[in-house]
């Protein structure tokens, strides 16, 4: 374990000098030195201050990773979201939400985005993931690490009311990691804060609270703002339906499973708006469940009954594109659809098999086919260009002969026949139709059995080989630890689907997530990568862009690499 | 005449029961998980299996049966050792069940930091929770009580060797500790008016069903009332007139409209009224439960793409019908009698020639309430058919089930229906 | 105002309807047809013409010329029809509405069908009052109610609540018929108003037509096929065949003197109450009705004519004056009246070679021991205990010697066919047993053994319904050959094609498919199939009764042959007296599920009689105008066997029983004994067997000898 | 002599003759005719593989290449419909057949034993007459999983019902007929009277319905595409090609229309047909 020289200096974490220093020699990008700063404490303000007064000297920069500029997607240059709100905002108004209205329970148990999305109008996180990536202190003032990030200081911000009039203690936020971290309640927390265990966890005093992690971690900010991780009062009884109390910008008024749930604005919010008063400026949420058919939503949105269609597919972003009065914001994200092979079953075992499948893989026709081309490239390993310690590769080409010949030395000279299975759902079955036209070439005969979603999530780590929808994580690593480990007896992770286990790249995988030092971790990334890609158990093609479609008289809104609504400074105004 | 709705009443009931079974032992076999649907793709196997012992899906197929139809809280008041009582929470579609005490106090347990809490509710509605202590002592000296929880199970909690009570602290519906011993779920039964919990919503199965069945009613109803009479005439006009040019222009347009599936038409309206012309709204979009009352447009769309199918068929229908009785022997003799042409027509061919359509639009009931998923899904209309399939996608079995049952009251329901208008039309036809 | 009635034609008055030459054609698929050629004929106030020809000569079709009721595509061609003076071809559609069911009535052939199902009776009539007179409803209902009483309809108020299916098939005539008169309208056209009731209820029928006509002094045109029916009501007649009238005139002359072949040969066909099979011949009309679209050149009944020339095919006769009033289409008409006159007598002499029955006494072949077959008919209340059951044959006695034939005669509801189906095992028997060449056959047929069954088949009535559609006639006949084995796989064609020429029919017919056939031609493959298999007993059950008189000839002397060349033994039921009387041997006669009289023909035909033979017997229509015939009607209608009367079940409707003492109570308390008049003629009843011989006999024995 | 078969050939011409008589049934034929003609051809009148995906060419409208447009994967229409016939045409006739010699055994039993055997004949199409199509075609489909059997499985269970109770309803008229008095007086096995006496007197009416139905099963099987229940993609079949288009409608509606025009004309073809042989037989009789 490298120790980093500590360094007397005022500033929040000894490592931020040489952060400085690695900028001002350009050795890394003006994003990762703003993340890390952040993410060590420096607050937001201090550290655009720094990067506004010095210029970076290219010298052997890293190549700026392609999609710097967060907004702007490649391909399709949709209109720039205003920024800042055109002159004062309006107050009031409704807006309407087309999604699904899940039933749901703990929120430290949820597994839907939709769901955390309606309640995280209601109670809110200690940190704020912004779209840029960058991680502010939100119900924290502020927090520090120590110099090797295995200790954690989290400063409550004072004068935060919950809804029913308690106020938000070190009580609260410590009932909240318990909460997390008990394995029946069953929540992802769990698998997140692997490295924090409930007992570390000590009171300082009504506002501060100390985590003493098992291992360093640098996340620890981004992970208080996974979606399950909303801030629920200590007297929580497991049920946020009956006991709606957070500290968010709305309130429960009515919750019906499968039908509609509608919020209404909070007065007393602790946030003040641009007009200095607080707030949400928008009166009242409705989010309302038209059903699986897109069709119906399209028509809803059209013809203006909901102001927004929650995690538009590519047909329905085809669809409404070019409509009078819609908006359409667009953000690259991690989103992919792997193409999944389970390596413990015949024949993908032979990892011959599973290099003649990638190479049969037509990426940027099956972009165009699927995505509409709204995307970019990937090249066949779980880290996308959007996270911060991605090493750019090359993206190998559509190659059938290629394909045939490896299928021979595997010994199936005349071609495989295999089964794919997939859900009925947004692009799968365009991916899997264009993956069975290209893949033919090379000599595979793919059988589709595209089935309803409920029946898929039955069976997705079962099938031999399927296509499986991956969203949008902020950091590399997090995937990677997700679905390629294995647990500590060696067995894979309940979501390893394709049961994948390499020492060397599990090895690696742990020293990427101690390191701090950006460049060495950049390297391990490059590593990690060439091993998914070399004998790695999944395809991935292209990583999708996310669309965020609302009504042109829905203000200050932006398109979020996970979906989430972020809605406490939106306004309507509806003469524009 | 009685006896024979007795009959056919008792014969309801046995296709009901019939069905019932058949759906509880497909939707056993069918692939699919429903625990796994409720807690999402990324839920360990272990809560998975919780989840369903939670549920009472782990019990024989038989008992899960029996408990659906007659309910299981007479059998479970032995394990508590008090009566049970389901109590409605006001003002909100849900329902809590309590043990009750000699003395009337409504009892609950729930798992709290501090170990097993009672909570006191006096018949008078005021509410206190008390340490519980009064812990039974097993043969093997361990500790155990059997009691109900707030989330409506009667669940078996034991103390642990580590002092801390082991338990579903389950408050609300959740599970916040969920490691309790035995859990069932307690319901009164689908003849005792509690159909049960639906596993989508978790909310009683009634009152959601009741609004769907209401949206689908009032949605076939309407179509009912527009299509039924329109036919009806068209196909008088067309069998009167056999061979006119009316009767070929008539025959044309319903020919063409019953041959086109509804899912296209439906389609085609959405186009041209919601996007082209702007005139109406392209999906039925409930912002509460009162919208279809208070905007009627929301309508327009899916009566008119139901009216498209149905009145071409129902007046091909009453066409070949109406055609058959002018040529009758007793209308020969009306116009023997010298009677006015209208005379004749009203008076003595529509009474005979209306007989068969009718009987033939009450078993197009059942089709309009649940055969119209396929508009309900186009418009996404939150009607009975959706729920039905929604749910048994998601193998909810409580509101599958409560669903069919509906659908098979109004089907048997309107063949009934049917049959008495037929006797009252036909008067050689009386049933014993 | 009952005036005296004008006789015949009285030319002063102007007619009622007078047609002049009229022509009536439909277009079909096969284009234009003239259904009805120069027709003409009048009618006066007061008198009734009877048209009588067979089916498929375009009678009904005159009927529904004259209100102009021709459906789409029937159309009036030419000729006029003056009612009352003015001529109605042409008329507005609005004009001929107001006479319709006003001035002129019509009454036809189905009375099942001519109410409306679902309108009340009361309804239905007072109608006709309302649009014609705008009556109000209680009036008209009032004066409905009293016609009602005017056709002896029995408690009539309570008729007009109920719905048409509630009233038997007379009841439904009589409200037809009442309806008609409603308006008292100057000209009644009767299309077969009587053909599909029992004998008993159209006697009554036909005689409540003749009261009302004295009364309301309408014109009747009466239609019928029914030459014993056109004797007993016409003052005028007219036969039509194939489309045309070939004679016309009084009608003592038409059946004294008939003058045309067509006509005669009618006459001769018909078998006379007196006629039996031993003493004397049926004379069948050769041929087939030509169909209307392909019509011969000439005379119209010249392919089928005994007198035809070689000019009869050239020249289309037309009508030409016998004497006053007596009309004949045909050039040989004075020929063939005399010459017709010898035919006529020829009848009755007694030709001892014809048909010599089976006289000696031979072993029976069919055994019948009290049978009886009961039906359990649902409960009309909700929980009634008591299961109610319909007595359908109530303990029926009787044996059938070897090659004799015995005929079973009834009316409708007596029991007849469902005794028959027992026997060849198609119903079960609920009581007593039955045996057959030492057989017992009391069990249904699906448990008797192949043999047994070969040995009994069956005719059926309706020539339509007796074929199966789908199969040709080849096939069918052949199945019980193949079925029972009766002939080597190789020979069963020549077989067919053997038993088709004994049909009189040739080879042709192997391949052709029911429909293709006429309705005599159908009956004939029918009885092929029953004897394919050389049966020993052969049950008809009113094999000839809906086969046109003609036809009926022909397919009796065939059966006859049959009888004689195979000997087999026949059992013959049938509503038609005249044809029971000149074909069965032995007659029984049944009421309401028994035999009521039983005895060798002659015996039963002459006196001493069961009450109901007699009844039955003067109920019969006979085809001469000028015989006598006792009139004896039958009061109230026929009881259901639900619950038969007790005692004598014809006690309630018994015109003999007050020779009994008092009033003839035993009849109702006691059951009849059997009274033998003779060893093998019996009578159930009551009444002394002495002072049943003194009856009178209903048909009086000299017009039988004077031909 | 005319032998049998010459008997059947000329009955086979004469029922043929009827149909070239009515114009509504002439029409009709042409129309089923045309199609089944495309099917049977498929492979020379389709211009591309109606798999082919084409990346430039998605939702198209009409163009030179694509005289039809193209779908949401660049595939072309006109092909798809075309190569859809073919399966359209197999599996509604076969779904109807199926149903028809279901529905026809439990008509003929039912309707000539009559008493209880009917009461429960009766008493098991009412229940399945009133189980809702909607669960039932998700249950076969969930239980066998997308494929064609289940397609014709759902069809014949829900087709059954009504092809029985007509089939009963011809037998209770037939059953009375003299026919079958004789047949049963020669002691004729019940099956013989059901197959051979009763059923080919049956075969007009049981025809038309036949017609109608399988007009109904092209809907059902459109239906069931369209809820995507029916068959796997990427089978070309019209209702799962309205399904697809469907979602762009607004910026290419053709895709909807021609496959909706396609099941419409088949349907218009199959119910002129029907309509027309009635006419026939009604004016026959």
């Amino acid at each position: 374990m490298e120790i980093i020289k500590r360094k007397e200096q005022k500033e929040v974490h000894p490592y931020i000098p040489e952060l400085k220093e690695l900028y001002r020699a350009g050795r890394i990008t003006r994003r990762e030195f703003l993340r890390t700063a952040t993410l060590l404490g420096m607050s937001f303000a201090s550290a655009s201050l720094f990067l506004a007064s010095c210029k970076p000297t290219p010298t052997a920069a890293p190549t700026e990773a392609p999609t710097e500029a967060p907004t702007q997607a490649p391909a399709q240059p949709t209109v720039a979201p205003t920024a800042v709100p055109e002159g004062m905002p309006k107050r009031g108004g409704t807006m309407t939400i087309a999604t699904r209205v899940p039933r749901i329970d703990h929120p430290a148990r949820l597994s839907w985005i939709e769901g955390a999305n309606q309640f995280r109008q209601v109670c809110e996180y200690l940190t704020f993931t912004d779209y840029d990536n960058i991680t502010h202190p939100w119900l924290l003032e502020r927090w520090e690490a120590n110099e090797d990030v295995t200790e954690w200081t989290l400063y409550i911000r004072k004068g935060i009311k919950f809804n029913d009039g308690q106020e938000l203690t070190a009580d609260d936020v410590i009932f909240n990691f318990q909460q997390w971290l008990d394995p029946d309640i069953g929540s992802s927390m769990l698998g997140l804060l692997s490295y924090l265990s409930p007992e570390n966890i000590e009171k300082v005093d009504d506002y501060t609270v100390k985590l003493y992690l098992n291992s360093p971690q640098i996340g620890v900010p981004e992970h208080l703002f996974h979606y399950p991780a909303m801030i629920v009062p200590k007297t929580f009884e497991g049920d946020i339906v009956r006991q709606p109390v957070g500290t968010g910008p709305f309130l429960l008024e009515e919750y019906v499973e499968t039908e509609r749930a509608v919020f209404r604005r909070r007065e007393d919010y602790w946030k003040m708006g641009a007009d200095g008063k607080p707030l949400p400026y928008i009166d009242k949420l409705v989010y309302l469940d038209l059903g699986e058919e897109e069709a119906a939503r399209i028509a809803a949105l059209q013809s203006g009954q909901v102001d927004n269609i929650f995690n538009p597919s590519a047909e329905i972003w085809q669809a409404v594109k070019d409509l009078p009065d819609i908006m359409v914001y667009s953000t690259p994200t991690a989103q992919t659809f792997v193409i999944r092979m389970r390596v413990d079953m015949e024949p993908w075992n032979d990892n011959r098999v599973r290099q003649a499948l990638k190479k049969c893989i037509d990426r940027q026709k099956m972009l165009d086919l699927a995505w509409f081309g709204e995307g970019v490239l990937a090249h066949d390993t779980h880290v996308a260009p959007v996270h911060p310690a991605y090493c750019p590769k090359d993206i190998p080409p559509y190659d059938p002969e290629g394909a045939r010949q490896l299928l021979a030395e595997a010994g199936y000279p005349d071609g495989l026949t295999v089964e794919l299975a997939t859900q009925e759902a947004r692009a799968e079955p365009a991916m899997a139709q264009a993956l069975k036209e290209s893949a033919a070439a090379g000599g595979f005969n793919i059988e589709l059995n595209i089935m309803p979603s409920a029946q898929y999530w039955d069976v997705w780590t079962e099938v031999p080989l399927g296509i499986t929808i991956w969203a949008h994580r902020p950091l590399g690593t997090m995937v990677l630890a997700l679905a390629y480990t294995a647990d500590d007896e060696g067995n894979p992770v309940p979501w390893n689907e394709t049961r994948w286990v390499d020492e060397e790249f599990s090895q690696l995988l742990k020293e990427a997530e101690r390191t701090l030092d950006v460049e060495k971790r950049r390297e391990i990334m490059c590593q990690l990568e060439d091993i998914q890609m070399e004998r790695g158990s999944v395809g991935i093609a292209f990583w999708t862009s996310v669309w965020y479609i609302a009504h042109k008289r829905i203000k200050n809104v932006r398109a979020h690499p996970t979906n989430y609504d972020i809605l406490f400074d939106a306004w309507i105004d509806d003469e524009a | 005449m009685a006896r024979y709705i007795l009959r056919r009443l008792g014969f309801m009931l046995l296709t009901m029961f019939l069905v019932s079974i058949a759906v509880f032992l497909i939707s056993e076999v069918a692939p699919g998980d429903v625990a796994r649907h409720i807690l999402g793709q990324f839920a360990t196997p272990e809560q998975v299996e919780l989840l369903r012992d939670q549920m009472g899906l782990d019990e024989p197929l038989y008992v899960r049966y029996f408990d659906w139809l007659i309910g299981n809280d007479w059998r479970l008041r032995r394990l508590v050792g008090m009566p049970l009582k389901q109590v409605l929470i006001p003002g909100r579609a849900d329902a809590e069940w309590y043990a009750i005490a000699p003395d009337g106090t409504m009892l609950q347990w729930k798992m709290k930091q501090e170990g097993l809490v009672e909570i006191r509710v006096t018949p008078d509605g005021e509410r206190t929770e008390v340490l519980f202590d009064g812990w039974l002592v097993d043969e093997n000296g361990e500790e155990y009580f059997w009691g109900v929880d707030t989330a409506g199970h009667v669940v078996l909690w034991k103390k642990g060797e580590a002092g801390r009570e082991v338990g579903p602290a389950s408050a609300g519906r959740a599970m916040i500790e969920a490691s309790g011993v035995e859990y069932y779920p307690i319901r009164r039964g689908l003849l005792r008016g509690d159909p049960g919990i639906s596993f989508r919503t978790n909310r009683p199965v009634g009152p959601t069903l009741a609004r769907r069945l209401r949206n689908s009613l009032s949605l076939a109803g309407i179509a009912f009332v527009v299509i039924m009479p329109i036919a009806l005439v068209l196909g008088v006009l067309a069998g009167l007139r056999e061979g006119s040019p009316l009767d070929r222009t008539i025959s044309l347009f319903s020919l063409i409209t019953t041959s086109v599936p509804e899912f296209a038409s439906g389609v085609f309206l959405i186009l041209v009224f919601a996007f082209w012309l702007k005139v109406l709204p392209g999906a039925a979009v409930f912002p509460d439960d009162t919208a279809p009352l208070q905007n009627p447009k929301l309508l327009i769309l899916p009566v008119l793409t139901l009216t498209l199918v149905e009145v071409g068929y129902v007046a091909r229908m009453t066409r070949a019908s109406m055609a058959e009785v002018m040529n009758a022997p007793y209308i020969r003799t009306a116009f023997l009698k010298g009677l006015p042409y209208w005379r004749i027509v009203f008076k003595h061919a529509l009474r005979n020639a209306l007989i068969a359509p009718i009987t033939v639009i009450m078993l197009h009931v059942n089709w309009l309430v649940g055969g119209i998923v396929v508009v309900e899904s186009v418009f996404g209309y939150p009607g009975l058919g959706m729920y039905l399939l929604d749910s048994a996608l998601f193998k909810d079995i409580n509101a599958i089930e409560a669903g069919a049952m509906v659908m098979v009251a109004l089907a048997v329901g309107s063949q009934l229906v049917a049959d008495i208008i037929y006797t009252f039309l036909n008067p050689r036809i009386r049933y014993t | 105002m009952a005036t005296e009635r004008p006789g015949v034609g009285s030319p002063r008055e102007v007619p009622i309807l007078r047609v002049e030459n009229l022509a009536i054609s439909y277009e079909t698929r096969y284009g234009e047809v003239t259904a009805v050629r120069d027709v003409s004929f009048e009618i006066g106030r007061g008198e009734t013409l009877g048209i009588v020809g067979e089916s498929g000569c375009g009678k009904s079709t005159v009927a529904f010329g004259i209100v102009n009721f021709l459906g789409r595509n029937g159309r009036i061609v030419s000729g006029r029809i003056l009612f009352q003076g003015q001529d109605l071809v042409g008329r507005s559609e609005r004009e001929l509405r107001r006479l319709r069911g006003d001035r002129i009535a019509m009454v036809y052939q189905d009375p099942m069908q001519a109410l409306n199902p679902s309108l009340r009776i009361g309804d239905q009539m007072a109608e006709v009052l309302i649009v014609h007179r705008r009556m109000k409803k209680d009036e008209a209902e009032e004066r409905c109610i009293r016609m009602l009483e005017r056709v002896y309809m029995p408690d009539p108020a309570n008729v007009m609540r109920r719905y048409p299916h509630q009233l038997s098939g007379g009841q439904q005539q009589r409200v037809v018929i009442a309806m008609a008169l409603l308006n008292d309208p100057a000209l009644l056209i009767m299309d077969e108003p009587s053909t599909a009731l029992d004998v008993t209820v159209e006697a009554a029928v036909l005689d409540l037509i003749n009261d009302l006509q004295e009364e309301f002094d309408t014109a009747i045109m009466y239609i019928s096929h029914n030459l014993g029916v056109i004797a007993r009501v016409s003052d005028k007649v007219a036969v039509m065949y194939a489309g045309e009238v070939v004679e016309r005139a009084a009608a003592e002359e038409i059946f004294l003197h008939p003058s045309h072949p067509y006509t005669l040969g009618l006459m001769r066909c018909v078998p006379r109450l007196g006629m039996e099979k031993a003493s004397s011949y049926l004379h069948p009309i050769r041929g087939r009705v030509p169909p209307p679209n392909r019509l011969p050149p000439g005379c119209v009944f010249e392919p089928r004519c005994d007198f035809a020339r070689p000019e009869c095919a050239e020249r289309r006769p037309p009508l030409k004056r016998l004497t006053d009033g007596h009309w004949v289409r045909c050039f040989f008409a004075d020929e063939v009246a005399s010459k017709g006159q010898e035919a006529l007598a020829a009848r009755w002499r007694k030709e001892a070679t014809v048909h010599e029955p089976q006289r000696e006494p031979t072993e029976t072949i069919l055994t019948v021991q009290d049978a009886r077959v009961y039906y359990s008919v649902p409960a009309r209340r909700l929980f009634s205990r008591e299961k109610p059951v319909v007595k359908a044959v109530d303990g029926v006695s009787f044996h059938v010697p070897k090659q004799r034939t015995l005929g079973i005669v009834g009316e409708s509801g007596c029991g007849k066919s469902t005794l028959v189906r027992a026997i060849i095992g198609l119903e079960k028997l609920s009581g007593g047993g039955m045996e057959f060449m030492g057989f017992d056959i009391s069990v249904p047929v699906s448990k008797r053994d192949l043999d047994l069954i070969r040995n009994i088949q069956m005719v059926f009535q309706n020539p339509d319904a007796t074929l199966n559609p789908s199969f040709t006639v080849g096939f069918q006949i052949a199945r019980p050959l193949r079925r029972f084995r009766a002939v080597p796989k190789d020979r069963v064609k020549d077989e067919v094609i053997r038993l088709l020429n004994l049909m009189k029919l040739d080879a042709s017919y192997y391949d052709r498919l029911p429909r293709q056939l006429s309705g005599g031609e159908k009956q004939r493959v029918a009885i092929a199939r029953a004897i394919a298999a050389r049966p020993e007993l052969v049950l008809c059950d009113e094999p000839v009764s809906a086969l046109d008189v003609s036809v009926q000839a022909a397919v009796l002397n065939l059966l006859l042959e049959v009888q004689r060349e195979l000997g087999t033994t026949m059992l013959f039921i049938a509503h038609d007296l005249s044809v029971v009387r000149f074909f069965c041997d032995d007659i029984a006669v049944m009421y309401l599920g028994q035999i009521v009289e039983i005895g060798p023909a002659e015996a039963i035909y002459a006196p001493p009689y069961h009450p109901y033979t007699e009844a039955l017997l003067s109920a019969v229509p006979i085809p001469d105008p000028t015989a006598e015939q006792r009139q004896i009607r039958l009061s109230g209608s026929v009881p259901s066997a639900l619950n038969p009367p007790s005692g004598c079940r014809f006690h309630t409707r018994c015109p003999r029983r007050e020779w009994l003492p008092d009033g003839g109570r035993i009849c109702e308390v006691e059951p009849p004994p059997w009274q033998a008049d003779t060893e093998e003629h019996r009578i159930l009843c009551h009444i002394p067997l002495e002072q049943l011989r003194r009856m009178e006999a209903v048909v009086s024995e000299e017009v039988r000898d004077a031909g | 002599m005319e032998t049998e078969k010459k008997s059947r050939l000329r009955k086979f011409w004469e029922s043929i003759s009827i149909v070239l008589r009515s114009p509504t049934a002439a029409v009709g034929l042409a129309i089923v005719l045309f199609w089944v003609f495309v099917a049977i051809f498929a492979p020379l009148l389709a211009p591309h593989d109606p798999l082919a995906q084409d990346a430039s060419a998605i939702n198209q409208g009409p163009s030179p290449t694509y005289p039809l447009g193209t779908d949401n994967l660049g595939r072309d229409i006109l092909s798809r419909l075309i190569y859809g016939s073919r399966v359209i045409l197999i599996l509604a006739p076969v779904s109807v057949l199926a149903s028809v010699i279901v529905g026809t055994v439990l008509g003929l039993v039912g309707g000539y034993f009559g008493g209880i055997v009917d009461e429960i004949v009766m008493r098991i199409l009412d229940a399945v007459m009133a189980f809702p199509t909607i669960l039932l075609y998700l249950i076969i489909i969930a239980a066998i999983g997308p494929s064609p059997l289940n397609v014709v499985l759902a069809i014949t269970f829900v087709g059954a019902p009504g092809i029985a109770r007509l089939v009963r309803g011809l037998t209770l008229d037939i059953r009375t007929r003299d026919y079958i008095r004789a047949a049963e007086a020669r002691g004729e096995s019940a099956l013989y009277i059901m197959f051979v006496e009763i059923l080919p007197n049956a075969r007009g009416p049981l025809i038309i319905d036949a017609l109608l139905r399988v007009g109904y099963a092209i809907f059902a099987i459109g239906t069931l595409g369209f809820l995507g229940l029916g068959l796997p993609p990427p089978t070309p079949d019209w209702g799962g090609m309205i399904s697809e288009a469907r979602k762009y409608i607004w910026t290419n509606p053709l895709g909807v229309l021609w496959p909706a025009l396609a099941i419409a004309s088949l349907v218009v073809g199959l119910n002129l047909f029907a309509d027309g042989l009635r006419e026939e037989t009604m004016r026959y009789q």
